[in-house]
């Protein structure tokens, strides 16, 4: 019992992140019905942005955030005016191999400022130690990194949901042809999902830095979220909100529990295999929109 | 009135046999023949580093084009690619080292092996669509690559195994390079005038219709799932021989030479090359190396330029052309180099008026 | 108000599909385009909507002119902005939103005040008033008719001068087709809003229509005033469906020759 | 029955249309076109009480309708009355939720749609569903796949009879291309065709299928005059030349009226009306529902 509730709490702190990033790809997803793996690579420019600021630099912690995010925007704006809005309109594929493209370019550029070292962030973030509730011991940067996960969803959603701006994106979403004959500006949509995601994304770079180290390989979170992002299906928030956490989940238990079944690094194998399963079941992921089948 | 401009002006057919060629005028098959005979004979100048280079692009062109043939044919987004190719090749040391086959009977169990485990990874296809297939076929790759890295009595594990090349056969000896590549040459021309045939066939014909709207081809009569399935199937198989003929050329094979960033390589230089024609197939395989080459070539320059630091920013500066260069292409071009080629042979048809 | 002159437009820079097209729509009027199938009457359309940019043709001559101001090849959203909004035909919408919210987001490029919005939807409900109980049904369920009116309401909410109207009628019931006709005649007097239709149903279109333009092979090959074009003998043979004598022929014992006759232009 | 017992020999001399005598040799090969005395005796297809419901919403109840040998019948009604939803029961796309669909005495309410086609139940689509990036020649053959008779291995390596079975399934396809006069365009991507040149694409390859009943709908919408002359020639054409059963969307009444043998109307998931073209002018349900203005001419 004890074990139990602390891997799912273990589960919890990193799908916590996962969620966090998925969101960031279901951001421009849904407006621009992109898959951007280059999300992947701005977790590690974020880590890698807010450790120079605040490490190297010395920087005061909310100034470090507010250039870390300002570069994120400005990066975003880049992606969004020289690769992405020629392909307005093209066939889906074009795009998202861009994105990939994009995601090896940071890559690369990360490791020529920052040569591919692994730091950390010390005590100059989150604090450090552990707090003990009861038999579980929850290590502060984790509970942080949580609840500041699930405030940035949760301000995410009720944009979506509550503005004109969130209409327009998901108009824009549905049909892009649509959109523009109605006169709403897609390319200004795009900048913004652009910029929103970005922030996002470098958010969980900062809170995977704290957590993991700052280093290249951050990335692989990018990849895992991507198995939340389909299992909690393409266009929804709280879809990738409760597979994130779920992942975090399983990964853990997997790990404790299949460790002896299967020897080896599972890491990456299961979410995966899970996912595959789960969409034999629900092939849009558990909220994804289905497809609407007219003849 | 529509003109036709997808074929040369002047030609007609005046039997049904004539609209099923290739190659439409006299010319063009005289073309395509001096082509390739002109890749045969150049074996026999070029050095062993340019051949080497000639037989990676063979080899992934077949690769390439079986991608092309889930992905661009039947609309199949995989992910999962290059791991087939893995399977090629470990296919062909396992049969050659634990069963001692020979080359020539390893290599058609090299492309059947890939089959059946493809199309295995097809059957979610069936209910599975777009991008949602797209990332469950990354289990594949992931499924593969840990069962390659753990069943270590029969794969060896990380180590890797070794490979051979035939032996000697009506006095040639594949042993040196251009014998071999001789060899790798004749399989990707058979192997690509095969895929040019199922494309102009039935199944070919299926795979696109599936492609283009699954449901109205279910409700014409093709039965999608058997199609989704067979086109992964031959995909995988086209990945299987490219591994092995690859995988002979090194002798050797190892896990780390299938990444999951070959794997969606696989599908971005696809997409450069161009979704949906044979062509397109090859142009991405033969970019894509290319610019692998072209990285390992600016390695040297970079330290020379930069001395200290050199490993990192040799490493990082590979990489930024590398992507640079993929972006560049497809912002300018976003169907792929086979689109732009289309275009170009279009208004040479159609010059000096353009429309 | 809006006029084309000479235009010409090209699809992938190779396909010529107008071949200088001059049309004229005044403010507050009902023009009507008339056409067989690929004359490129949609084309027109696109080409003042800017939609054309989208399917990589472009207006490789002429002007299209909005109030004195050139529009071609401008952004789809600018001209929108300028009040120009197009209809597409196949009721192209957000599937997997509500009926409403189609509709809202229609009237998201009105910059006026937000309060505007509730007395649209009210306003498009008065018109449409199926559409308000539907309201909040996901709009790709909704029937062909249903759709026609809520993209056809949606763009009303974006309080638009222009109006290109492309195949209203398309696969609609004959007794809906009529409701729709009612509904663009009052919409046009009502809203004041100039409508350039485009319609297969010549006799709907010329009923609406106070002027009417003929289109064939990427020309305008006729025009004329509503009255006097179904007075004209081609427009009775080819589009209304009476012979010389004004009797109607029966579809079983219809020709069994080709028959087309073509305008030269 | 009020329908007319035609003189098909007769009509079949008046043909003026080119084409479609290779698909009539590919369909006698198989079955006996029926002759007159048994004509319009058989029932080809029944639907048995069908409904149907999406989300709570009737879209079918308890529809029965009958289909004989040789008819042509149109179905009519408002939107979202269930027309495309009945035709999508019975080509297997949707599946009922209570009641069952024969064919010729086979019940055939639990097969794959891909099966109901290869039997013979082929039609056409509201919303234009062609395979968008092959040619209009490929789009035909590609609707006789299922009678194209050698298996992949064949085709990929292209052997002779691949070869010689190919260029016949090709010649069965330009004979539909030429009875369809779409030579100009045979071999332009359909994407790139106009609406109306689609949608006779589209004809061309439910009859490549070699329909034993041929589903249509609204085979006219979005035409001009003109060419719905023309579709309702092929039609007329096809029913009489190859005895074709023809089940039609349709909303244009004058078509309807003129060349149905009869008319089942549809309001509301609910069949309202079924008889003869006068016997349908002349009922009040259906004008007030369905004719209104357009009823009076």
């Amino acid at each position: 019992m004890e074990d139990l509730l602390k891997s799912i709490m273990l589960g919890l702190a990193s799908g916590g992140i996962y969620a966090l990033v998925a969101v960031s790809y279901v951001i421009i997803y849904k407006s621009t019905r992109i898959f951007a793996f280059s999300q992947a690579g701005m977790l590690v420019i974020g880590a890698y942005t807010f450790w120079q600021c605040l490490v190297v630099w010395s920087l005061p912690i909310w100034i470090s955030i507010l250039i870390t995010l300002a570069i994120a925007a400005a990066i975003a704006i880049i992606i969004e005016r020289v690769s992405m809005r020629p392909l307005i309109g093209q066939p889906i594929l074009a795009p998202i191999v861009v994105t990939l493209g994009v995601m090896l370019f940071l890559r690369g550029i990360a490791l020529l400022f920052w040569h591919g070292e692994v730091e950390g962030y010390g005590e100059a973030f989150l604090p450090l130690g552990v707090w003990h509730v009861g038999f579980l011991s929850l290590p502060k940067i984790q509970v942080y990194g949580f609840i500041i996960c699930m405030l940035v969803i949760a301000l995410l959603i009720s944009f979506y949901k509550y503005t004109r701006t969130g209409l327009g994106m998901r108009v824009v979403h549905e049909d892009h042809l649509v959109a523009q004959n109605l006169g709403i500006n897609v390319k200004r949509i795009f900048q913004y999902s652009w910029i929103f995601s970005c922030a996002v994304a470098v958010i969980g770079g900062m809170l995977l830095g704290n957590i993991q180290g700052v280093g290249l390989d951050l990335d692989a979170n990018g990849l895992i979220a991507i198995a939340a992002v389909l299992f909690g299906g393409l266009e929804s928030f709280g879809g990738a909100v409760i597979a994130g956490l779920a992942i975090g989940i399983i990964q853990i238990f997997a790990i404790q529990y299949l460790g002896a079944l299967l020897p080896g690094e599972i890491t990456m194998l299961v979410p995966f295999v899970f996912l595959l399963l789960i969409l034999l079941i629900k092939p849009y992921g558990l909220f994804g929109l289905v497809r609407i089948e007219r003849l | 009135m529509t003109i036709n401009v997808d074929r040369p002006c002047g030609t007609f057919d005046s039997n049904y046999y004539q609209a099923m060629e290739i190659f439409r005028t006299p010319l063009r098959k005289f073309l395509m023949i001096a082509f390739i005979v002109l890749l045969y004979a150049i074996a026999f100048i070029l050095d062993d580093y340019i051949i080497s280079i000639l037989i990676v692009f063979c080899a992934f062109s077949i690769g390439m084009t079986g991608l092309q043939i889930i992905t661009g044919y039947a609309g199949q987004i995989s992910l999962g690619h290059a791991a087939f190719m893995g399977v090629g090749m470990y296919t062909m040391a396992v049969f050659q080292e634990h069963l001692g086959f020979n080359f020539w009977f390893a290599l058609p169990l090299a492309g059947l092996v890939p089959m059946i485990i493809g199309m295995l990874f097809g059957v979610p296809a069936v209910r599975i669509k777009g991008l949602y297939l797209a990332f469950a076929s990354l289990a594949a790759h992931f499924v593969i690559v840990y069962a390659i890295n753990n069943w270590r009595s029969v794969t060896n594990g990380t180590d890797g195994m070794y490979l051979h090349r035939p032996g000697v056969l009506l006095g040639i000896d594949f042993m040196i390079d251009k014998y071999y590549y001789i060899l790798v040459l004749t399989v990707t021309v058979i192997m690509i005038y095969f895929a040019k045939n199922l494309s102009r066939t039935r199944l070919g014909r299926a795979f696109v219709a599936v492609r283009d709207n699954d449901i109205a081809a279910e409700v014409m009569g093709i039965n999608i799932a058997h199609t989704k399935v067979l086109a992964f199937g031959i995909g995988c198989f086209y990945a299987g021989i490219a591994g092995a003929v690859g995988g002979g050329y090194y002798e050797y094979v190892n896990v780390e030479w299938f990444t999951l960033t070959d794997s969606i390589w696989y599908l971005g230089f696809l997409v450069v090359g161009g979704l949906g024609s044979i062509f397109g197939a090859i142009a991405g395989a033969v970019v894509w190396k290319s610019l692998d080459e072209l990285s390992t070539l600016v390695t040297p320059i970079t330290e020379a330029l930069l001395g200290g630091m050199a490993f990192y920013a040799s490493a990082a500066f590979s990489l930024v052309i590398y992507s640079l260069i993929v972006i560049v292409v497809l912002v300018l071009e976003p169907r792929g180099i086979n689109h732009r080629w289309q275009i170009i042979k279009r208004s040479y048809r159609l010059h000096p008026f353009p429309y | 108000m809006l006029e084309l002159e000479n235009v010409e437009v090209k699809y992938l820079n190779t396909i010529l599909v107008l071949k200088g097209v001059n049309l004229k729509l005044d403010k507050g009027s009902l023009a009507c385009l008339l056409g067989a199938n690929g004359a490129g009457k949609s084309t027109t359309l696109k080409a003042i909507s800017g939609l054309l940019r989208t399917e990589e043709g472009a207006v490789t001559d002429g002007v299209i002119s909005y109030d004195g101001k050139n529009i071609q090849n401008r952004w789809p959203e600018d001209i929108a902005a300028l009040g120009i909004l197009q209809v597409v035909e196949g009721r192209h919408m957000a599937e997997h939103l509500t009926v409403e919210e189609n509709l809202r987001a229609g009237g998201l490029i009105y910059k006026g005040p937000r309060s505007q919005m509730g007395k649209d939807l009210e306003m498009v409900y008065s018109y449409f008033p199926r559409l308000k109980s539907l309201k909040d049904r996901t709009a790709g369920y909704c029937s062909g008719g249903e759709q026609q009116m809520m993209v056809m309401g949606r763009s009303l909410m974006g309080h638009p001068e222009v109006v290109l109207l492309d195949e209203p009628s398309l696969g609609l019931a004959p007794l809906l087709v009529q409701e729709i006709a009612g509904i663009i005649k009052k919409i046009n007097k009502t809203e004041k809003v100039a409508i350039l239709l485009v319609e297969q149903n010549a006799i709907m279109g010329l009923d609406l229509a106070t002027y009417g333009y003929v289109m064939e092979n990427g020309r305008i090959v006729l025009d004329g005033s509503a009255d006097s074009l179904r007075e004209n003998e081609d427009v009775k043979q080819f589009y209304l469906g009476l012979s010389g004598i004004g009797q109607k022929r029966s579809y079983k014992d219809v020709k069994h020759y080709k028959r087309r006759k073509r305008w030269l232009g | 029955m009020a329908v007319d017992t035609r003189d098909i020999v007769k009509k079949r001399e008046q043909r003026y249309s080119y084409g479609l005598t290779l698909l009539r040799d590919c369909i006698e090969e198989t079955r006996d076109l029926p002759n007159e005395e048994d004509f319009f005796k058989k029932n080809v297809l029944r639907v048995e009480d069908i409904t149907i419901s999406f989300g709570g919403l009737n879209a079918l109840s308890d529809v029965n309708l009958e289909l004989r040998e040789g008819e042509l019948l149109a179905i009519i009604g408002p939107n979202g009355a269930g027309k495309t939803t009945l035709l999508n029961v019975i080509s297997g796309f949707y599946k009922a939720q209570k009641g069952d669909v024969y064919f010729q005495d086979t019940k055939i309410t639990n097969y794959s749609s891909h099966k109901i086609a290869e039997m013979g139940i082929c039609r056409t689509f509201q919303n234009i569903a062609l395979y968008t990036g092959l040619s209009v020649i490929d789009n035909i053959i590609a609707g006789r796949h299922p009678h194209i008779k050698y298996n992949f291995l064949n085709g990929m390596l292209y052997f002779p009879w691949a070869r010689r079975e190919e260029a016949r399934q090709r010649a069965i396809a330009e004979d539909i291309v030429d009875f369809l006069e779409m030579e100009q365009v045979r071999n332009t991507t359909v994407g790139m065709l106009s609406y109306g040149l689609r949608k006779r694409a589209e004809l061309g390859r439910a009859l490549a299928l070699e329909p034993r009943i041929l589903l249509l709908d609204e085979p006219m919408a979005g035409m001009n005059l003109d060419e719905k002359e023309d579709i309702a020639r092929f039609i007329v054409d096809i029913h009489e030349f190859l005895r074709i059963p023809i089940v039609m969307i349709e909303h244009d009444m004058g078509v309807v009226m003129d060349i149905a043998d009869r008319i089942a109307v549809l309001d509301f998931g609910l069949k309202i009306g079924d008889g003869t073209p006068e016997e349908i002018s002349k009922n009040q349900k259906v004008v007030s529902a369905y004719l209104g203005k357009a009823g009076e001419q």
